[in-house]
């Protein structure tokens, strides 16, 4: 019993933990995937704010006051991601960042909204802007976003008639899913096949021959990295000669990595690439090399744009307000002009999601290369 | 016609593997009573120390092999026996099926932290190539798979069979008793089983690596799906894990093709479930004599 | 005879071999009948058929004028059936009070009163009882597992007789009990008989105790009754006597 | 005797002291990890009914935390009052736990893992698939808070004295009937089957109480759990939820009263102790759990009631 | 009285809490035949596994021709040459008759093992007729056979056999006694327990009574077969 008294000074210890906050900083919290499965793309979005919060400070801060970056690690996990958020608003920051799971973003993101803290993350899932939350912002395009881009690319570039669907079954495979079905109605495109897949699972054979016996004229793929890569082996191998289409992940680096040539010939829509023609992004790829040995994937284009947009809504308002600051990037728009930092003209509308450019891909000898600009869909706030 | 063989053969490649598992999972149970929960873990780990020899010791690829094998003959054969296995069986099957749990995780996360989180490719065993069976397609590497694993289950089979120390070890497994009264040791067959189990988890792990990539997490589905196999198939009977590996490969790819994919792990846990609660010997198993 | 119990034609057949081959018996109350008779002989199988562990493969068996053939064993003990076992079984990490009142608990009221405690008080009284007959009084509030073995034996009995059962199944009461406290055993047996018309069935292999305790005797050899009596007969009967020897 | 009584009382006291008055300290996160100890503490009681008590090993107590979850989810967001959800998810608990239980009159122990093992799956995809019902992958979000006797809840402090006084009302239930002959008899059931049945003790019908009624108290759990988080998910009740519990259960002590609430306090607790080791807490728990397996097999609460008998064993 | 091979002075045992061997002291003559009789729970079969070393002995000494051998392990006293068939049945039903036979000596390096097999098969042609079968399928008597000539094939000093007729007919049991009968006439010191006290004892030389854990009475066999206190002692008043 003596034990238990113990337990709980330390927790005492453990959990009352209070932040005294220099007069001259101001808190910006990060919570992201810095362990789990999402540890990737976490990291890469996490050593991309540390870049551009340093850039910062080294210029003199934001209105003079020096950023406090503090990271929390979500492990990939929406439970732990909801306590973090917690632990994060416990310093009371001024805006958050993170994470980029949307299951995660989902089960934390009213946490912000109560606290009336203004979130940037970096998730794609539509619901996300879709539940009325005014503290709420994106970094990419959202599922409802980019694809009537790629049905786009599909009905026009492909020519297809017909289409297979084969998404991975937890939120993020059925929201592209749903959203990718939807636009091909609308166009008339027929879904012959509908399958879904499980996180993690490594034996493609059946799902590779149902595309087969539907005979579609392509197949949208929107599955995880890895499962993607295990897909496109067993597609090649059971010779599968149709376009395979996909979104970011499909032709991220990491699959091409893993799949080897049997990712050359997948096409598709990708909405931040490192790879962009733009002489910005070439500049942020060159000094993100320059600083950790790695190519920068979108991930984390979407953390250092977080940060400049951050700086120029806060510059724009005069002040640190959080409540002005959310109405501000409601319907802003932020150019390279205004803030080289930004990487890419970005508008945020009323919701909180972002409208941009984008981009057409293809694999080509194990590489991804743009192979054309697609504008912005332009509906913003009016 | 040639998808049904497409699904036949796909299934019997990856129920080659199953098998090689189960029938460790089965060894482990004849000879000690021991469950290993920690079984699918054990698949994922040596495919890591392959990885470490290659990538961290610059070794070439084969003698990294052989150096996964030798660590986990230690580690998953040698040191599970002495430290958890041995302490805990006294006490009953439910301890030993808590603290494999416990390894399970032990061995998941410490791959996650101290190697990566990430999925690994693994060096192929074969070119990149496929051959056409009647329409179906193989690859060079699911030929090899099915070889390579084929033979090593015959060469169980043999060496269970027809040598003099396999004998002794199904001696042991089957009555271990009369085993110990005609001066079998039985202890170091009990050691030899364990080491066999790490040898076959070495093995499929080295052969499934290249198709379903290396990653900390592979071993949840890849146990739950060895264990199913090994109970549909009849747990106290090598022959029957193994045949409930290939059937368990097969029902899967079907299943999913022809039932639901989105209720495709259900399909072999309500086999699971409806085989322990109708046939708990397994379909292929012997029934265990119950003593009243 | 008027029988309290009635066993008719009891048979249990193992693949080919007829373990129990048509026994019948009855046993009036009151009565301590024994069952002897060499390995195998079939006493543990009848045992096992009449008490439900074990379905028989034909025959019988009538209790107070009630079928009870094949019931669960949970239900006979309900009736008024007790038995100890073989190898004796308690429940080693309750307290000995604890092991009585589980004995007792299901014998009275509803399973909802169970619930809500009511058994307990009224079996309070019983259980002291039961503590005192059995001089265990000063063990109540022991773990059963940490007792002698033959206080558990004690224990064990004791447990059977919570219920108030009519009639008591006894498996080796004597196996593997120490020859002073086989004497405090038959003891305690002989007084549950006198003075509370306990009525008992036993098998046993130890036959001083068989002799001096039963009033008669039960002789099984290959799954049949070759002879039946009082000790005295039986102890004089030449097949018998041959069962034990062999040919 | 009267010492040791007085120490429990005194540790009681703190103990108490410390539930009670330690939340004032604490800033809303604290709060909330002291909110999630008290759910998961219930749901390990539950199932140290069931495994610990009974001796019936249960590998689905985290499908039974989903169950009063999406019971109190659903019916909180159509409008219900919590108490609708929390009646809900209890009454599903008991009828898919003594369902659950049937096997268990067929097989035992490892099989009895698998089968629980097979059904915890089964429930998570029904949850993720049947998504007319439970709006499957997308979740049910914005989950309110109840309204207990008229003060609202929405406050993480308020919320953390709800959740503890539900804790404080199934552990006095539970305590209760642990003591009654139903406690005995699950005690018994789990000690020897066999000699139970022969005393009259209708070791089927325990059984499936016992898987019933710890199902339900996991369920009870999940209720609770739905307005803490106020979004959920099916990912959170697939296998890894029953796994934590059970070795929450074993760390702590199966089959002793405090035992959960200490295999609780450790899982919820060690992440936060071991910051200085981020990722390193599951490794050093599984760790944990296999050195409690072997040196202590009856627990953590096991090893306070041995060293304090110690102490008081050198005292005189 | 022959030379004594195995001596065994005030030998205590049980499981677990209960002692059911309670000082039991005997001698088992070289190249003879000896019978243990007594009831059930005399602590016949405890004997026999306390002298193989499956039970440690709680008190007392064992000495096989003169060396002590308590407590040893049954693959030294195999290497000693004591063997021991317990009663009931020992086979390893999915291995062949021939396996079953070999695993008689395929724990020890015996350079013609081979050829020991091939030679008790020859010896036993109804089981060289089934060599090849699986030991699953042998009638009882078979098994016991089987069983009998795997004990043999370590060429044995000493056999401990435990209730060898347990569940056969008379005819099967006279066999497996003429074995052991001709076995005594080549040498080999027999220990044996029957429940068939008469016909085992008209075999045997040497005849033990066990009884309570104690021995009662040892005395040449034909000298107990003519006791009349021996139909007393299974039914109980003892023999003292």
């Amino acid at each position: 019993m003596k034990r238990r008294g113990l337990l709980s000074a330390i927790a005492l210890l453990a959990l009352a933990a209070p932040a005294a906050q220099a007069a001259e900083t101001v808190r910006i919290a990060n919570v992201i995937e810095l362990s789990g499965n999402g540890a990737t793309v976490g990291n890469m979005w996490k050593n991309a704010v540390e870049m551009a919060v340093e850039e910062i400070n080294d210029a003199g801060g934001i209105l003079g006051r020096t950023i406090e970056l503090t990271h929390f690690d979500t492990q990939s996990n929406p439970g732990v991601s909801r306590a973090a958020v917690q632990k994060a608003l416990d310093l009371d920051p001024y805006v958050l960042l993170g994470p980029i799971y949307s299951s995660s973003t989902k089960v934390n993101m009213q946490l912000a909204q109560q606290a009336g803290v203004p979130q940037i993350v970096g998730s794609e899932a539509s619901v996300i802007t879709e539940m009325g939350n005014p503290f709420v912002f994106r970094t990419s395009l959202s599922q409802a976003a980019s694809m009537p881009k790629l049905a786009n690319y599909i009905r026009d570039g492909i020519g297809a008639g017909s289409v297979a669907v084969l998404w991975v079954n937890n939120d993020f495979g059925r929201g592209g899913r749903d959203a990718f079905v939807a636009e091909m109605e609308a166009r008339g495109i027929e879904v012959v096949a509908d399958i879904s897949s499980e996180v993690g699972q490594s034996d493609f054979a059946a799902d590779v021959v149902k595309i087969k016996q539907a005979a579609p004229d392509a197949a949208f793929v929107y599955l995880h990295e890895e499962e993607s890569a295990r897909f496109l082996r067993e597609a090649r191998k059971q010779g599968l000669d149709i376009p395979l289409i996909g979104e970011t992940t499909l032709l991220n680096q990491k699959v091409i990595e893993l799949a080897g040539e049997a990712a050359d010939g997948v096409k598709g829509h990708v909405g931040l690439s490192a790879d962009a023609p733009l002489p910005s992004i070439r500049a942020f790829r060159d000094k993100f090399v320059a600083r950790y040995d790695t190519v920068p994937d979108h991930n984390a284009i979407k953390g250092y744009l977080a940060v400049y947009a951050v700086k120029e809504i806060t510059e724009r308002i005069g002040g640190f307000d959080r409540q002005a600051f959310a109405d501000a990037l409601h319907c802003a728009t932020i150019t390279l002009e205004d803030e080289p930092g930004i990487l890419i003209d970005t508008s945020w509308d009323r919701k909180g999601d972002v409208d941009r450019i984008s981009f057409l891909a293809e694999v080509v000898k194990g590489e991804q290369r743009i192979v054309g600009t697609l504008p912005p869909l332009g509906v913003g706030c009016d | 016609m040639s998808n049904v063989l497409q699904l036949l053969l796909a299934g019997l490649a990856t129920g080659a593997i199953y098998a090689l598992v189960a029938a460790g999972f089965a060894l482990l149970w004849q000879t000690s009573r021991a469950i290993n929960f920690a079984q699918g873990e054990f698949v994922m780990l040596p495919a890591f120390f392959v990885l470490a020899g290659t990538e961290w010791l610059g070794l070439p690829f084969w003698v990294a092999a052989l150096l996964g094998l030798l660590l986990a003959l230690l580690l998953l054969g040698l040191l599970f026996k002495r430290v958890i296995i041995d302490p805990l069986l006294p006490q009953g099957v439910l301890p030993v099926v808590i603290a494999t749990i416990a390894v399970g995780i032990l061995l998941k996360e410490s791959v996650k932290e101290f190697y990566s989180a990430e999925a690994q490719p693994f060096p192929a065993l074969t070119p990149g190539g496929n051959i056409d069976v009647l329409g179906a397609v193989l690859s060079l590497q699911d030929v090899a798979v099915l070889a390579v694993a084929g033979l090593a289950i015959l060469a169980m089979q043999l060496f269970l069979g027809r040598t003099r120390l396999g004998r002794m070890m199904q001696a042991t497994a089957q009555n271990p008793e009369v085993a110990e009264i005609l001066g079998i040791p039985t202890r170091r067959m009990v050691l030899y089983t364990f080491l066999l189990n790490a040898a076959l988890v070495t093995l499929a792990s080295i052969l499934i690596s290249p198709v379903y990539l290396a990653k900390f997490d592979n071993g949840e589905t890849l146990g739950l799906v060895a264990f199913i196999a090994a109970i549909v198939g009849g747990f106290n009977q090598v022959r029957g894990a193994i045949a409930g590996g290939f059937l368990v490969g097969v029902v899967d790819n079907f299943g999913a093709a022809y039932v639901s994919s989105d209720y495709r792990t259900g399909i072999l846990l309500l086999l699971l479930i409806a085989v322990i609660l109708l046939r708990p010997e397994g379909l292929w198993g012997r029934a265990e004599e119950r003593t009243v | 005879m008027n029988g309290l119990l009635e066993v008719s034609g009891l048979t249990r057949r193992f693949g080919g071999i007829l373990a129990v081959d048509s026994v019948s018996f009855a046993v009036a109350p009151g009565e301590i009948l024994g069952i002897i008779g060499p390995n195998g002989s079939g006493k543990s199988t009848l045992f096992n058929c009449i008490l439900g562990q074990l379905r028989p493969t034909a025959g019988r068996v009538r209790f107070a004028g009630r079928e009870v053939t094949g019931l669960r064993p949970s239900l006979l003990s309900r009736l008024g059936i007790g038995r100890t076992f073989q190898l004796l079984q308690i429940f080693p990490k309750l307290k000995v009070r604890e092991n009585l009142l589980a004995a007792g608990q299901e014998h009275r009221g509803s399973m909802l009163s169970r619930l809500f405690g009511a058994p307990d008080a009224g079996l309070a009284g019983a259980v002291e009882e039961m503590l005192a007959f059995f001089r265990l009084a000063h063990l109540a509030e022991t773990p059963a597992g940490s007792l002698s073995y033959g206080q558990q034996k004690l224990l064990d009995i004791a447990m059977a007789f919570m219920a108030g059962p009519r009639l008591v199944f006894l498996d080796e009461p004597a196996g593997g009990v120490n020859p002073a406290m086989l004497a405090e055993l038959e003891a305690r047996l002989r007084a549950l008989n006198r003075e509370r018309g306990a009525t008992f069935v036993l098998i046993e292999h130890n036959m001083e105790f068989v002799m001096g305790l039963c009033d008669r005797v039960l002789v099984m050899a290959e799954g049949r009754v070759i002879a039946e009596g009082t000790p005295r007969e039986v102890r004089a009967d030449a097949r018998v006597i041959e069962a034990y020897l062999g040919g | 005797m009267t010492g040791r009584r007085l120490a429990a009382v005194a540790a009681g006291l703190l103990v108490a002291a410390l539930l009670l008055l330690l939340p004032l300290t604490l800033r809303p996160y604290g709060l909330y990890l002291m909110s999630l100890w008290a759910v998961l503490t219930i749901a390990a009681m539950g199932l140290n009914l069931t495994l610990g008590y009974a001796g019936q090993v249960s590998l689905a107590q985290g499908a039974f935390v989903g169950i009063g979850a999406y019971a109190a989810a659903l019916l909180t967001t159509a409008g219900w009052p919590l108490g609708a959800g929390l009646l809900l998810g209890v009454g599903l608990g008991l009828l898919v736990g003594w369902l659950l239980g049937y096997p268990a009159l067929r097989v035992q122990h490892h099989y009895l893992a698998f089968v629980t093992l097979g059904a915890n799956t089964l429930v998570f995809l029904v949850l993720r698939n049947e998504d007319w019902l439970t709006g499957g992958v997308y979740g049910i979000a914005a989950i309110p808070r109840p309204t207990v006797l008229g003060y609202p809840t929405d406050h993480p402090l308020a919320f953390y004295y709800f959740c503890l006084g539900v804790l404080l009302l199934v552990g006095l239930g539970l305590g209760l009937l642990l003591r009654s002959p139903w406690g005995r008899a699950f005690e018994a059931l789990r000690e020897n089957p066999v000699r139970a049945e022969s005393l009259g003790i209708d070791t089927r019908r325990y059984t499936l109480l016992a898987f019933a009624i710890g199902s339900a108290v996991g369920s009870l759990a999940g209720a609770i759990y739905a307005p803490l988080v106020q979004y959920i998910d099916p990912s959170p009740f697939a296998l890894g939820l029953s796994l934590a519990l059970l070795l929450m259960v074993v760390v702590g002590g199966a089959g002793r009263f405090f035992g959960p609430g200490l295999g609780a306090a450790i899982a919820v607790l060690l992440p936060e102790w071991l910051r200085f080791s981020e990722g390193l807490y599951l490794i050093l728990y599984a760790v944990l759990v296999i050195l409690v397996l072997v040196f202590l097999p009856s627990g953590l609460v096991g090893l306070a009631d041995r060293l304090s008998a110690r102490a008081r064993g050198e005292g005189r | 009285m022959a030379e004594t091979l195995l001596r065994i002075e005030d030998l205590a045992a049980g499981y677990g809490r209960v002692t059911i061997l309670r000082g039991a002291t005997l001698a088992v003559a070289a190249g003879a035949v000896t019978t243990v009789i007594g009831p059930n729970g005399a602590g016949k079969s405890t004997l026999m596994r306390a002298i193989f070393g499956l039970l440690p002995p709680r008190a007392g000494r064992i000495f096989l021709a003169g060396e002590e051998i308590t407590g040893l392990g049954p693959r030294e006293l195999l290497r000693r040459g004591v063997v021991y068939v317990p009663q009931g049945r020992n086979l390893f039903p999915e291995l062949t008759v021939r396996h079953n036979l070999e695993l008689g000596a395929a724990a020890f390096r015996i350079p013609d093992l081979d050829a020991r097999v091939e030679a008790m098969l020859d010896r036993f042609p109804l089981l060289a007729e089934r060599a090849g079968m699986q030991a699953s399928v042998l009638s009882g008597g078979e098994q016991k056979l089987l069983e009998l000539a795997r004990a043999l094939l370590l060429d044995p000093a000493l056999l401990l056999i435990d209730e060898p007729s347990l569940g056969l007919s008379p005819r099967t049991t006279a066999e497996i006694f003429g074995i052991l009968g001709g076995l005594r006439d080549r040498g080999v010191a027999i220990l044996m327990i029957e429940q068939n006290a008469r016909s085992a004892l008209g075999m045997s030389d040497f005849g033990v009574v066990l009884d309570q854990g104690r021995v009662a009475l040892e005395a040449p066999a034909a000298d107990i077969l003519a006791d009349p206190r021996i139909g007393r002692l299974f039914l109980g008043g003892g023999i003292g």
